[in-house]
């Protein structure tokens, strides 16, 4: 039925599609909602608020700097959410925020989020237009006007994760020589990822972006995946495991079970 | 360190940043004109993807080449690789049937690879082709390998497939002997389709900027090797015995290696010094 | 001594055009920038005309195989997307690609991501002759199980597995070193090529 | 009905395609279903194809109405100039063929260089990134500082010329903790396309489909 050298991985298939059934039946049936590890970089955001809120500053958050065609991609999706997070910290704290967006088709967006994170803490009357600004589709140019807002208003929290490239540094860079202001980034694109660590106190890398974003909806879907995907991840490594002990002994048992 | 020492140095990395550009510029002027050609390593990879060409392909081997090259990168990336290898393929004496996955590569392919090669006496249609361009990526790569003529009317010039002698001798992916993807992404695209899938032979011919990605599936074994940008290119250059522009380029690369290794300790050692002041 | 190929000299200028950004943003740079927009899409287009004629003029013209309408009207559908009250219908053909594009790579991921890396992080449990291989060998088993344990999400980070995640985290920075080392080499690649043909090919001075 | 057909039919679509094409790749079928596979992916190839002209499109979309909105004389010049040099291409292209040495020029002549200075000039911002921000601040900067400078160095053939040990860093750096960093992402990266594929067969994925004509 099944081809030869095959069995393994259809049966690894069938195993996955299974397992999100059963767990998405769990949380409809059952309402069982997966728990998710505290990340470093989204608990840093609130003590970084607090910051702000005590030396009276403003916060600066965006989505990153999606291309023309990227505006709906996942990273920017993932970007708005910790937008959304970070306006409710800051309206909760009563510290001004500064949202930018680097294409024209997110401001509506943004300014959409922040209000929407402002009236759901209450204050929705204390939100300002002029905080959620377009700055230019250019991303040199964006990622000066970044740069210029962080010094001139002196910002006491940075926080981008969303689409990032080359100008990444030039987003985080004026900061760390003037080293007050908490710098919170975060990309999936591994190039990228060497210019956020070393100018960002915090650092969401690859995975860690998506995982955030399911931390902060709470969306079951989203957290069944993380659920779901940290399962195989421990059956990979459970796999390798044995691997590695009966092969130091001599025996193929889990390179052939993977190859039949 | 007395004080204006140090606001030497300090002085130093806050320059304006376009006379360091300058500074580069500078440093990579001279070896253009006088390259030293100094000797360079052969590494791993390279020597496995010349080992495997040399020892296993025969006359009239098959050998699929899927290009994916962009070309802003032909210039010193991709050009001492390919012109090196496509030469030792038609010195093998190998059937090349070259199918392009990115719009600029059958350009390169028809305008810039095929001129420089010394062909000998493989002509047109029997020992070589230009299938032309096929969009949707991976997705055209599985359909070529499980039925060729699904996919292929006509080549690149608009000559129907049969009238081309060396196309009716193949009709799927496991007629081919060895199969070389040129790309600047990661192998998965190819390894999925032809390695996992049909079990051949693979070979990539990748951007320096991938070295990362590539060797984990080089070590696994699930390539026989890559050629990695201008230095993989050298490399093969030196294998070969014909030096062509990547040995020329190496030692010119060298310049703003050191170049960039000094900017970082130079930031570096400031920094330590601006911290020791701080604390004092 | 100086070449007199018009095309050199064109190529040169726009490269000096696309540099002058450096300097600060200016018309020029912008203009070469627009030159390789425009450029690069119309060849783009060009391609993926030439694309589809070649895979279906012999078939409709000479086999007379009618069954390629449907993928030529699917097609043409795809454009609906910028007509806004209908963009909706692009989505149906969209879906084909989408599909498609998944499935073959999510069917070779299995054996090619995941199969693959295991039996290869397994075949490292052997002694080797030299004994920096063993030790080579050791190091990569051990940090392999510790940079896939910095991506389990579901338990925090303390203990055992806070210090695998630590380990996992720390190679992922040599890696991060090293990848963006290989990039600066790409880069360097380029411009080298460009200050080739400007000094060599078009000043003569090599 | 129209929901329906708006959202249901795309999704429906997708894992009906899903189904057939994994059980064609890993079940013994009659090679019928084989070949209709190949049908369907030729299929799908072609419309690929008209799938890139959006990009055309998307271009003339943005740039058209700037042509006659912008108020400064280079910006309507730079946004007529775009839309008239792809135009051009494609005429030419179309007239003499993309073999034709009339094309040739262009694309050898105005495309290429502009394309390589693009990468070219990211040697200049790499250095420029160097200097502002390559401080070794914590252990986590140290440790990329230092793979970042020994691989660099190690690519420099002056240096490795004249301390013949010193590449072997390079290579180690490349060959041990690169490799086991990689492998450990590449496996959480299958498992995370492994589990694309099962979020779309079982419809869960609103998202992908969504974005296109929203």
């Amino acid at each position: 039925m099944i081809q030869s050298g095959k069995i393994v991985q259809t049966m690894f298939l069938l195993t996955t599609i299974a397992t999100y059934y059963y767990l998405s039946w769990l949380n409809k049936e059952k309402g069982f909602v997966p728990k998710i590890r505290k990340i470093a970089a989204l608990d840093a955001m609130e003590e970084a608020v607090g910051r702000a809120a005590e030396m009276g500053r403003p916060v600066h958050v965006s989505p990153g700097t999606p291309g023309a065609a990227e505006s709906i991609e996942a990273q920017t999706i993932a970007g708005l959410a910790v937008t959304s997070h970070v306006s409710r910290l800051c309206a909760r704290n009563g510290v001004p925020v500064i949202a930018t967006a680097s294409r024209p088709e997110l401001l509506p967006v943004l300014q959409e989020i922040v209000k929407e994170a402002y009236k759901a803490e209450g204050v929705g009357e204390a939100y300002n237009d002029e905080n959620v600004r377009f700055l230019s589709d250019n991303s040199n140019a964006y990622a000066g006007g970044v740069q210029g807002i962080v010094e001139r208003e002196e910002c006491a929290a940075n926080i981008i994760v969303g689409k990032l490239y080359g100008t990444a540094n030039v987003l985080f860079g004026r900061a760390t020589v003037a080293g007050k202001t908490i710098q919170i980034g975060g990309t999936a694109y591994y190039l990228v990822v060497p210019h956020l660590v070393v100018t960002c106190d915090y650092v969401l890398m690859g995975e860690e972006v998506f995982v955030a974003e399911a931390y902060l909806n709470q969306d079951p879907k989203q957290l069944i995946t993380v659920f779901a995907q940290d399962i195989f991840k421990i059956i990979s490594l459970g796999l390798l495991i044995i691997g590695l002990l009966t092969y130091s002994m001599g025996s193929n048992l889990v390179i052939d079970f993977l190859n039949t | 360190m007395s004080n204006n020492k140090e606001n030497w140095l300090l002085r130093l990395v806050h320059l304006d940043h376009r006379y360091y550009y300058l500074v580069l510029i500078i440093l990579l002027v001279a070896p253009i004109i006088r390259p030293i050609g100094l000797p360079i390593l052969v590494s791993d990879p390279t020597r496995d993807f010349y080992n495997y060409v040399n020892n296993n392909i025969q006359e009239n081997d098959k050998i699929l080449i899927w290009g994916g090259m962009s070309v802003g990168f032909w210039p010193t990336e991709y050009k001492p690789g390919v012109i090196a290898a496509v030469q030792h393929f038609f010195d093998k004496g190998a059937k090349i049937y070259w199918i392009s996955g990115t719009t600029e590569d059958p350009v390169i392919y028809d305008q810039y690879v095929i001129p420089e090669i010394e062909k000998g006496s493989a002509d047109y249609g029997i020992n070589y082709v230009n299938l032309g361009y096929y969009s949707g990526g991976e997705m055209a790569m599985s359909a070529f390998a499980k039925d060729i003529s699904s996919v292929v009317e006509q080549d690149y010039y608009g000559t129907p497939i049969d009238q081309l002698p060396m196309m009716g001798e193949v009709s799927d992916a496991n007629d081919f002997e060895f199969i070389i993807h040129i790309t600047g992404s990661p192998p998965e695209w190819l390894l999925r389709q032809y390695n996992s899938a049909y079990g051949k032979d693979c070979g990539f011919i990748s951007i320096s900027g991938m070295m990362g990605i590539y060797l984990p599936y080089y070590a696994s074994e699930q390539m026989i090797g890559f050629i990695n940008g201008l230095r993989g290119g050298a490399e093969y250059e030196t294998l070969t015995g014909n030096p062509g522009i990547g040995l020329a380029s190496t030692d010119t690369v060298s310049t703003g290696h050191i170049f960039f290794s000094v900017l970082i300790l130079l930031t570096n050692v400031l920094y330590f010094i601006d911290r020791r002041i701080n604390k004092q | 001594m100086i070449s007199r190929d018009i095309g050199l000299w064109i190529q040169a200028l726009l490269i000096l055009m696309y540099f002058s950004q450096l300097y600060k943003d200016n018309l020029l740079y912008r203009f070469s920038e627009y030159t390789l927009i425009g450029i690069a899409v119309g060849h783009g287009v060009l391609l993926a005309y030439q694309n589809v004629v070649s895979m279906v003029y012999i078939p409709l013209t000479v086999r007379g195989e009618y069954m390629l309408l449907i993928p030529i009207i699917l097609g043409l559908l795809i454009w609906t997307r910028f007509i806004p009250k209908y963009s909706w219908i692009s989505r149906i053909p969209m879906s084909l690609i989408m599909g498609l594009s998944t499935a073959i790579a999510v069917r070779g991921a299995i054996k090619t991501q995941i199969y693959e890396q295991i039996i290869a992080t397994i075949r490292l449990a052997v002694i080797e002759p030299s004994t920096l291989g063993t030790f080579n060998n050791i190091i990569i088993i051990i940090t392999t199980i510790c940079t896939l344990s910095y991506f389990l999400f579901l338990r925090e980070q303390k203990g055992s597995l806070g210090i695998s995640a630590n380990i996992g985290r720390l190679t992922m920075m040599a890696m991060y070193g090293n990848t963006f080392a290989w990039f600066y080499m790409s880069r360097v690649a380029s411009l080298l090529a460009q200050m080739q043909l400007i000094l060599i090919q078009l000043l003569g001075l090599g | 009905m129209s929901n329906v057909l708006r959202v249901k039919l795309p999704l429906m679509i997708i894992s009906i395609i899903l189904v057939v094409i994994f059980t064609e790749y890993f079940l013994i079928l009659p090679s019928s279903i084989s070949n209709f596979v190949s049908e369907l992916q030729q299929w799908i190839v072609i419309l690929a194809a008209f799938a890139i002209v959006l990009g055309a499109f998307n271009l003339v979309k943005i740039h058209l109405p700037k042509i006659s909105k912008s108020k400064e004389i280079s910006d309507k010049f730079l946004n007529a100039w775009l839309i008239a040099i792809m135009t051009i291409t494609i005429v030419i292209g179309l007239i003499y063929g993309t073999t034709s040495s009339q094309y040739t020029f262009i694309f050898t002549n105005l495309l290429s260089p502009v394309s390589t200075a693009v990468w070219s000039i990211m040697a200049f911002y790499f250095c420029g990134a160097v200097l502002r921000t390559f401080r070794a601040r914590n252990l986590e900067s140290t440790v990329l500082i230092i793979s970042t400078f020994l691989v660099a160095s190690g690519n420099a053939p002056a240096i490795t010329a004249f301390i013949p040990w010193y590449e072997n860093l390079k290579t180690w750096i490349m060959n041990v903790p690169n490799v086991s960093a990689m492998r450990g992402m590449i496996i959480a990266t299958g498992i995370g396309v492994l589990f694309t594929g099962v979020k779309m067969l079982l419809q869960v994925e609103r998202r992908s489909t969504v974005g296109a004509g929203e």
